[in-house]
């Protein structure tokens, strides 16, 4: 039997006075799982969780059946997009892009290489002289995104990894991002507020309410009505607007 | 005797003292002894008793720069060359003693100034040009002709720094002043080699000075028994 | 809930040795001191000279301090927060006597205020030779390179944009310097109150040389430690020494007490690195 | 393009004439140095003796330093990034000399190096008392409890979060350290530099108790400015202060230029607040 | 003559090897404007500007009338949410939020009640007492808009201040956000990557291309097809997604 790419068992975390609460999920190899939640609701811990951030749980976390947390930090290949970017200031978006790859002692030219691609892909070849203290909200994403990418982790986490791009350039990141997962075929758990993309990129989609994991379902079904009052609320909260367009 | 007259003259004088001011400088060394007399001579005649303790060089720089002062107690009378434009005169106080120290039990042996140029005897000394020690040392190892031949290890730069470095077991001998010897891990040599480079402890009054009559009391109160036996408590040995 | 640390690196094990040696060789040398000092140290706390010298050199380590912070604060923030003609010159300037021994420093100070201009100052009843005052502006003066520079450094690190967003909300550029810059320098500034005040405590090259040590007058607990050395009291020194140390034990003490995060300011907090 | 500038706050004067203030004084103080020292200047460049001075002053500043910092990083690093039991009271200790008169450092150093196991290091071949080493010790025990502090404050300012995603991108912590900790406390880094080379220039007090004033052998430009003056000779010891001054100059100048900013780091650098 | 809110002449300013072109625009008191464009084209640096952010610019950006660098920057009461927040980190959300208050010098009470307000309004009562660093996306942004809103500030700009949200809290904030500006008649220029968001907020929308001002419509006539090709290829890539829902 394999074991699940991603395995999380009654997993409960206290953060001051936020809880994450017995969450369960199991994502395998390949898939693309997509986390929608109003805003407070978890989702980003959910995600620092599975990358093994916190000291203090119950339960478990487990990558590929090994416990995520037993795994020295340098050697969980993880990609993660943090939500806020979390960009080393004091070197220039190359240096920031091809971080990973200086760690893993590649030679230059490999590094110049592999960056020009992801330039490519992302089209930030423009800015790659630049320091993140000067660039766009869009910019500083997608140059988090290569930093993430360019080192082709198998688990790939995103935290509204799009929220920045204006709709023609994020269509264009949704084709690329598919296009690297049909490649690399990584496995991606991200997160959104947008009820539409979660649709379009996932195979599968969890809602998360006050920090639990209410309903997983598969992407085709996301508006499918429910028992549970909260999520249909949730839910159309987006559809409102939807049909106001 | 008449010593004891002059000590008692100076009790009536205490009136005319009161509210009086004497500004002296005096060498860190000799922070002890004369802070003891200082004590005494005010608890006598009521004269207020300034000291400023300092290293030689310190005090030389304070007495030209600031201008000030009424007497300037030296280390030795050299001490006073660097200020000798502003001292209208000097009176020797109390001998200033240079001895050989070695270890106690004196394990090499260690008899006399000869003795320093013995192999394996390392010998710590002060600076010859900075410290009044120093100079005496060079001084009279040259004039036994043994000054290269000794092995000096080390040059400090006062004269509780080549104490020290005997103390604490750094080297064989050293040439210091008597006061400096203390502890019971050291002793001094006894040998006549150094008779001949006993200082004197000079009181030195400065131009700047314009309590005359206080000055003069307390000059004179210097050459009393109560200011000798001081002295002598720690060591000192009171001239003839 | 678990606990769980990550094993210990090779390279954390490193610095952790490399802190054991320091911290040995540190305390040994404390050793030496206090062992020295101990049998004297309760005739010490009696003589009304030792007790005498330590309220001095409170008072002129505390004053001392303010001092040199009420010039360093404003200097560093005009170095790095404001623009002038000749700025990298002035700031070398002031950077300069750095590397200056103390007795030189000393002696400066003593031409100084024995000139015309001290004369003057005297007059007007501010007497710096030979008196307490002469004390405090020593140690402001061997500080205030050490100290401008420090904060200069702490302030360079504040990120401008919170100023300036600070600024944006109405506040003027003092309120500004008061609610973002001050606040986010904390802990540099509380480091270099310490060592203003330490260095003020053990501080005895430009004191010396401007007022020297007269007993009861101007012995600060250092000058103490020098006159019984010179008079070969080892004794009676180190005990004023292990003075010195336990007041600066208390005063690091208190730093750290105050020094302590109470609310959680990040995630970071909850973090397994 | 034109350019604008915003008129000067009431609070920006204050802190440039404070500024000022502090720069007429320090230039004060520095002058009354060198022109007492600059007729023996020439004399002092031809002396042998000084020479020799200056390269020992160098030499030793810059190993005890380098040594500094050694033991330094690596202890701040121990202090704010691991766990160890007793930290607390561990960062005290090592703090505890802060406040210690140089001289009395020099005196502990003395007593450890003349026991049984400093003379067990001399057997081995490493001379400290009497010897260049000791020089470089007396500077490193002088300077540590500061540097560490210091280093310490910088490490704890950085942003640990940063250091959590370079380990995520596969950076040990050995890699964390060396590409982000340490680049991000740089100006931190540099300043302490400075100070640990200024203070071991101009030291004297621990340096003369440990290794005495030999000349030609363990004395450096500070001894000699110590000896000049105690032989009375104020114009040779000032002309050595004048040196020190001028590598400090030089050492200041350096230091600025290499530390120099040359890329654009963040938007602030175009704004007019 | 009333003097617009904010009028911008021949504005032009270079940084780095970005430049912001010949801009021209004149927003009237009361009105709400939109900026559209592609990530990079502008829209930050535009809205910095009228803020009389940047030193080194030709032409003029006036707000009532006078340069708005002539006025010193405390003065110029406007309200700025950043597009990354720029949160006091030392502070309480409850401290960065009546941190304009305090410069005010109001007093507890009343700093209290405002503040309470806004939390009633943006629903951020929960996170009061916690520090930026411990916030979620949407909290954090909401927590800038807070701030930026307890001044009752004549202008407001404000940078994508809506992008961290979920559809429901973005539906609610539309809706707070409209009834602010009936009340206290603010004059709003907001950026924004959401077509929808720009419509139903704005009165006029203009659109940024490559550091130009190209295309300035009424809300309602945005999708309007034009002569200018890069405005309609901006307008359909994001036509294209809405299409595919
Ligand atoms: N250390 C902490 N102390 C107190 N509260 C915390 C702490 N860490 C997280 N929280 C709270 O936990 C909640 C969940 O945070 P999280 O970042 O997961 O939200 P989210 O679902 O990602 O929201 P968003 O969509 O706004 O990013 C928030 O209300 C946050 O304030
Ligand atoms: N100081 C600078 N040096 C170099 N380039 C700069 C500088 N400041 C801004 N830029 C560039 O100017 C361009 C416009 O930036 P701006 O932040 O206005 O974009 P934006 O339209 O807000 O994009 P986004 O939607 O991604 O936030 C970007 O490409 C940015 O990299
Ligand atoms: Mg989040
Ligand atoms: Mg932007």
């Amino acid at each position: 039997m394999i074991n699940p790419m991603v395995e999380i068992k009654d997993y409960s975390i206290q953060l001051g006075t936020f809880q994450l609460n017995n969450i369960n999920l199991s994502i395998s190899e390949k898939e693309i799982f997509a986390v929608l939640g109003r805003t407070g609701s978890g989702k980003t811990v959910l995600l620092e969780s599975v990358a093994g951030f916190y000291r203090k749980f119950s339960g478990a976390v487990s990558l590929q059946g090994k416990p995520v947390v037993d795994i020295p930090l340098e050697k969980r290949q993880i990609g993660f997009v943090y939500q806020d970017f979390g960009l080393f200031h004091h070197m220039s978006v190359y240096e920031n892009i091809t971080y990973g790859l200086k760690i893993q002692r590649k030679d230059k030219a490999y590094k110049k290489e592999m960056a020009d691609k992801m330039a490519e892909i992302l089209s930030i070849g423009h800015i790659m002289n630049q320091y993140p203290g000067t660039l766009s909200g869009g910019e500083r994403q997608r140059t988090a995104l290569a930093r993430a990418l360019i080192l082709n982790p198998k688990l790939l986490l995103m935290d509204e990894p799009f929220s920045s791009l204006d709709p023609s350039t994020k269509e264009m990141m949704y084709q690329q991002i598919k296009k690297i997962h049909k490649i690399f075929g990584c496995t991606i758990l991200f997160v959104t507020h947008d009820f539409n993309e979660a649709q379009r990129m996932a195979d599968r989609i969890g809602i998360m309410v006050n920090g639990e994991l209410r309903g997983i379902r598969n992407s085709a079904d996301l508006f499918e009505d429910c028992q549970d009052q909260e999520i249909n609320q949730f839910l159309l909260g987006g559809y409102e607007r939807r049909i106001i367009v | 005797t008449s010593k004891t007259d002059k000590a008692e003259e100076k009790v009536d004088e205490s009136q005319s003292l009161a509210g009086q001011t004497l500004f002296v400088y005096c060498g860190a060394g000799m922070t002890k002894p004369f802070g003891e007399i200082a004590d005494k001579f005010k608890a006598e005649t009521g004269c207020e008793m300034e000291v400023v303790y300092a290293n030689a060089a310190q005090l030389q720089n304070q007495i030209k720069t600031t201008g000030e002062g009424d007497l300037f107690i030296a280390g030795s009378a050299d001490e006073l060359t660097p200020v000798k434009d502003v001292v209208t005169e000097s009176k020797d106080l109390v001998k200033h003693i240079p001895v050989l120290a070695v270890k106690s039990g004196n394990p090499l042996g260690i008899l006399g100034l000869n003795d320093l140029t013995k192999e394996g005897v390392e010998v710590v000394l002060g600076d010859g040009d900075a410290t009044p020690i120093g100079k005496i040392a060079n001084k009279a190892l040259t004039d036994l002709g043994i000054l290269s031949n000794v092995n000096v290890i080390a040059r400090a730069a006062t004269a509780p720094e080549i104490f020290n470095a005997l103390s604490v077991d750094e080297c064989d001998a050293i040439i210091v002043w008597k006061e400096n010897v203390t502890g019971s891990t050291t002793e001094i040599v006894k040998t006549t080699d150094l008779d001949a480079y006993v200082k004197k402890v000079p009181a030195a009054k400065l131009n700047s000075s314009k309590n005359t009559e206080a000055v003069g009391a307390f000059m004179t109160f210097l050459d009393s028994d109560t200011a000798k036996t001081i002295w002598e408590k720690y060591g000192y040995e009171v001239l003839n | 809930m678990k606990e769980r640390f990550s094993v210990f690196s090779f390279f954390e094990i490193f610095t952790i040795i490399i802190t054991i040696i320091v911290i040995i060789f540190t305390s040994v040398l404390i050793l030496a001191i206090v062992l020295k000092g101990l049998p004297y140290l309760g005739q010490a706390f009696y003589s009304e000279e030792v007790r005498f010298a330590v309220k001095l050199s409170l008072y002129t380590a505390s004053i001392s301090t303010i001092i040199c912070m009420a010039l360093a604060i404003p200097t560093a923030y005009a170095l790095t927060r404001t623009s002038f003609p000749f700025k990298k010159v002035c700031q070398m300037i002031i950077e300069l006597p750095l590397s200056m021994p103390y007795l030189v420093l000393g002696l400066s100070l003593l031409i100084v205020f024995s000139s015309d201009f001290g004369k003057a100052l005297k007059e007007l009843g501010f007497k710096v030779v030979f008196d307490k005052n002469g004390i405090i502006i020593a140690q402001t003066v061997v500080n205030l390179p050490y100290v401008i520079r420090f904060i200069r450094t702490a302030f360079q690190e504040v990120d401008e944009r919170l100023e300036f967003i600070s600024g944006s909300l109405g506040a003027t550029k003092w309120e500004r310097f008061i609610t973002i810059t001050l606040p986010l320098s904390k802990n540099a500034i509380i480091t270099t109150i310490i060592l203003a005040w330490s260095r003020g405590l053990g501080e005895f090259g430009a004191t010396l040389m401007l007022v020297g040590a007269t007993r009861m007058k101007t012995e600060t607990l250092t000058t103490s430690v020098y006159l019984n050395l010179a008079t070969g009291d080892t004794g009676a020194s180190m005990a004023s020494a292990t003075i010195i140390l336990i007041i600066s034990l208390i005063s690091l003490f208190l730093t750290n007490w105050i020094g302590r995060k109470n609310p959680q300011e990040s995630r970071m907090k909850d973090v397994n690195q």
